[in-house]
């Protein structure tokens, strides 16, 4: 008997209560679209920003709306991109996936150092002092401001050089290293294997083998060896072309200073020290 | 799965432990840790409590009403606390009388609620029962640090064994939570300092 | 008006499943329980009153009702007696603490007009703080205390560091049972 | 009628400053430390452990003293009592996610814990075992809220003033607030013997 009791008083107290919430809740019902929620539950979460719009829910309302394309979150990756255009109802097509690579080489042991810098170690703040502590007017200055910025943890300072490298495997291409860098080594490349020159320089040859044992010193040596003409000197700097690139290495052979690197499908600049 | 059981599972003690990153469950480390072996009871206690609570959490999760979510889970945790309260009384005497004053502590804690809204309502079982562990491991830790420090300084002793000369007096301070309140400020400054030290 | 349905009865199963087994549980271990209380009572009596062998029960409420507040409030009493006669009385009494109710028992002789044990059986105090009014520590200061003595914090009790509100309610508790045995007396 | 008056305002100034439900109870610290973070948070953090303490308080304790004393159902009181604040707390969830969204995303996950913010449920239980009348049950409900809305802004007024000081580095966020905390439960100590 006194099991009936204590059952059948908690249970009309639950109806009471459930009955109670359910009709405030339905009579204050936020009109909340339900295709944003769910755009919002296809989208990583992680309020990085790079799409530009305020966190995720930003973006799940323009993205709901059409006012933003369905593949404005570089993080969310292909495959998030394929699941929105299923939910809005667009055919899906095929975007290229982006991740960072450092191009500068001038670690330690070969990028002139020309003064002991001990002021704010922030890349942006080095920079501002005219040459900074560097050869180099263009090289990387490893104070990691683009490690602080990644919120992915993709980058970390490679403790023997000195310099930023990239963790494919985390990075998500968002491009918030890429704005950071006061100098630009940082860029976004699509993520397969590809060849590419280690260097942004636009300094005459004599002043980058000053500054750099692995300077790009515009010796146009590639331009020449290139079988597939691939590679072209364009305003200022050596340009490889990604399509007709045919990766056989012969460029890399040739160069005097090992300039152009291999970056591959994990990790941009490990490949490198090899 | 197992590597995202250890994930979770370290996940709780260190990355987002309860007390010193989440902020939860402050209440009962409080007025818990004054003794060390209070501190292993009660972090025993919550452990199991919210293991299971999690687990049955986690279980339910897809038939519960967003718009009752709170009262259900609520329900559920406290009803499995009064049961092992009574169960407890019946069969563990001992046991009981060591753990009982615990158990209207528990149902008061925070973290139970906490790990119930955020995680086990929307993840697997198994992945709630390792949050849950983490979380129980990591709360259990940090209050018998605290425990062992009030303890030694209010005290004297160390699980009732005296530690220090007869003649200390005990610091009254250290035994009124405005001492735990210090302890936890330091333990996550110490935090602060040692995850800085490792990620440069 | 389908979906108001559908979520009420969410709840209300939770509740009734919540309440059955929490009845089922309740009912199964109330024996248990009530058989445990007995055991731990008659030994609590022995370590009150070590010299009675036996403890009949009285009715509370010839000990009259207690005047203002309801802090304090006598559950049982018993008579402790050795070899047939009377040597004194021993008082279940339920007085108001930090966290709830502290049930103790108070044994007092009223021959030589002392209390001979004092035991905390049920206490909602704060573990390590309050919690310490149940230990040896404490309560030893009430033994062999006459019932005139004003039993009052600070006065002729030293309260626990920390625990002032348990203390208290503990030092209070013995004052009203020895008023109420005075008063009995007379 | 005097005494009555007497014992109420007895209750409210040993609720709300002596026996203060945080720093001299030391119960309810998890939306204390979470939601001090700005004032106007705080307050209307205040407002709704106000609203949730006060209703809860009331219906609990008739439910205790009509029904479940009478019927012997002591075992079930935690369970039912929490029930209750639950769903106080879902409806101010509901209320405010239609009233006052951006105080809904600033309180994120410390609104579901109001029903298990130990201070309520401490309400509710001594509001029981104190065996107070209705009223003087409000009383206490609304001042132990009181207690708890001027601890919470009185952190939040420190922390605002805290972000400007100069505090040591690994000290900043919440290490200096649990030391202001301490620091403030060692000021309310001095409330101690105010009230016998």
């Amino acid at each position: 008997m006194n099991i009936l009791i204590p059952t059948v008083l908690v249970g009309a107290l639950g109806l009471a209560f459930g009955l109670m919430l359910s009709w405030f809740a339905k009579k204050f019902a936020v009109p909340v679209n339900p295709l944003v929620q769910e755009v919002e539950r296809v989208l990583p979460g992680a309020n990085c920003g790079a799409c530009g719009f305020p966190g995720c829910s930003g973006l799940a309302e323009k993205i709901a709306s059409g006012e933003a394309p369905v593949n404005a979150c570089p993080v969310g990756g292909p495959k998030a991109w394929a699941e929105l255009s299923r939910l809005l109802g667009q055919e899906s097509s095929s975007w290229e996936v982006k991740r960072a690579v450092v191009l500068c080489q001038g670690g330690k042991g070969v990028a002139q150092v020309t003064a002991e810098y001990s002021g704010v170690a922030s890349c942006k703040a080095a920079n501002l002092l005219p040459g900074s502590f560097k050869g180099c007017r263009f090289g990387c200055l490893g104070l990691g401001d683009c490690v602080r910025v990644c919120p992915f943890s993709a980058i970390h300072i490679d403790p023997e050089s000195g310099l930023p490298v990239v963790n494919w495997e985390k990075c998500t291409g968002c491009g918030k290293c890429v704005a950071e860098c006061p100098r630009k080594i940082l860029v976004l490349v699509p993520r397969k294997e590809q060849v590419t020159v280690a260097c942004v320089s636009f300094d005459s040859a004599r002043e980058v083998r000053k500054a750099c044992a692995k300077g790009c010193i515009k010796c146009q040596v590639c331009v020449r060896t290139c079988p597939e003409g691939a590679i072209t000197f364009e305003n200022g700097r050596i340009v490889i072309s990604r399509e007709k690139c045919t990766l056989c290495g012969l460029c890399i052979e040739k160069c005097p200073t090992h300039c152009i690197i291999r970056v591959g499908k994990t990790a941009a600049l490990l490949e490198v020290r090899g | 799965m197992m590597r995202e059981f250890w994930y979770h599972f370290r996940n709780g003690l260190l990355g987002e432990n309860p007390v010193l990153k989440l902020m939860i469950g402050l209440c009962s480390v409080l007025a818990v840790s004054v003794r060390v072996e209070n501190c292993l009871g009660m972090g025993a206690a919550v452990i199991f409590v919210l293991t299971c609570s999690s687990l049955v959490i986690s279980l339910i999760r897809n038939f519960v009403p967003n718009e009752v979510r709170i009262p259900i889970f609520i329900v559920v945790i406290s009803t499995f606390t009064t049961i092992v309260d009574l169960v407890m009384k019946a069969y563990l005497p001992p046991l009981s009388k060591a753990m009982g004053i615990f158990i209207p502590l528990i149902v008061v804690n925070c973290i139970i609620m906490a790990r119930a809204e955020a995680f086990a309502s929307r993840k697997p079982p198994l992945l709630a029962v390792a949050d849950a562990l983490g979380m129980g491991v990591g709360y259990t830790l940090v209050i018998t640090a605290i425990g062992v420090v009030r303890e030694l300084f209010g005290y004297g002793e160390i699980l009732s064994h005296p530690v220090f000369p007869k003649a200390y007096q005990g610091m009254m301070a250290m035994i009124l939570p405005p001492g735990a309140f210090l302890l936890i400020g330091i333990y996550i400054a110490l935090l602060n300092w040692s995850l800085k030290k490792v990620k440069s | 008006m389908r979906k108001i349905l559908r979520v009420a009865l969410a709840l209300t199963v939770v509740c009734v499943v919540a309440a059955l087994s929490l009845s089922v549980v309740y009912v199964v271990t109330k024996e248990k329980i009530a058989e445990e209380a007995r055991k731990e009572l008659k030994e609590a009596l022995g370590v009150v009153f070590p010299e009675a062998e036996t403890f009949v029960p009285l009715d509370p409420g010839t000990f009259g009702t207690l005047p203002e507040s309801k802090e304090i409030q006598v559950l049982e009493a018993y008579e402790a007696q050795s070899g047939g006669e009377r040597r004194g009385v021993v008082l279940k009494v339920a007085s108001t603490g930090y966290g709830g109710p502290i049930v103790l028992l108070v044994g007092v002789d009223t021959e030589e007009g002392k209390i001979t044990g004092l035991k905390v059986l049920e206490h909602q105090e704060t573990p390590g703080l309050g919690s310490n009014v149940a230990e040896e520590g404490f309560l030893s200061q009430f033994l062999g205390k006459s019932l005139e003595s004003p039993f009052r914090v600070g006065e002729d009790i030293q309260a626990v560091s920390g625990a002032t509100i348990s203390s208290r309610a503990v030092a209070r508790a013995c004052a009203k049972v020895a008023e109420i045995v005075r008063g009995e007396k007379r | 009628m005097s005494t009555e008056i007497l014992t109420l305002f007895k209750i409210i100034v040993s609720a709300a400053f002596v026996d203060n439900i945080i720093l001299a109870r030391y119960i309810g610290l998890c939306p204390y430390i979470g939601m001090s973070s700005s004032v106007a948070n705080s307050i209307g953090m205040g407002m709704a452990v106000t609203f949730v303490m006060v209703l809860a308080s009331i219906v609990t304790w008739i439910l205790w003293n009509y029904i479940f004393v009478p019927l012997g159902l002591e075992y079930l009181r935690i369970m039912v009592f929490i029930l209750v604040i639950a769903t106080l707390v879902q409806l101010v969830e509901i209320l405010l996610k239609k009233n006052v969204p951006n105080l809904y995303r600033a309180m994120g996950i410390y609104l579901p814990l109001i029903t298990t913010n130990c201070a309520i449920l401490a309400v509710t239980f001594l509001g029981v075992d104190y065996g107070y009348t209705l009223l003087q049950v409000v009383v206490y409900s609304i001042s132990v809220a009181l207690g708890f809305t001027v601890a919470l802004v009185l952190l939040a007024g420190i922390r605002e003033r805290l972000r400007m000081a100069r505090v040591p580095q690994f000290w900043q966020g919440y290490p200096i607030v649990f030391v202001a905390t301490c620091l403030l439960a060692i000021a309310f100590l001095g409330f101690k013997g105010l009230v016998k």
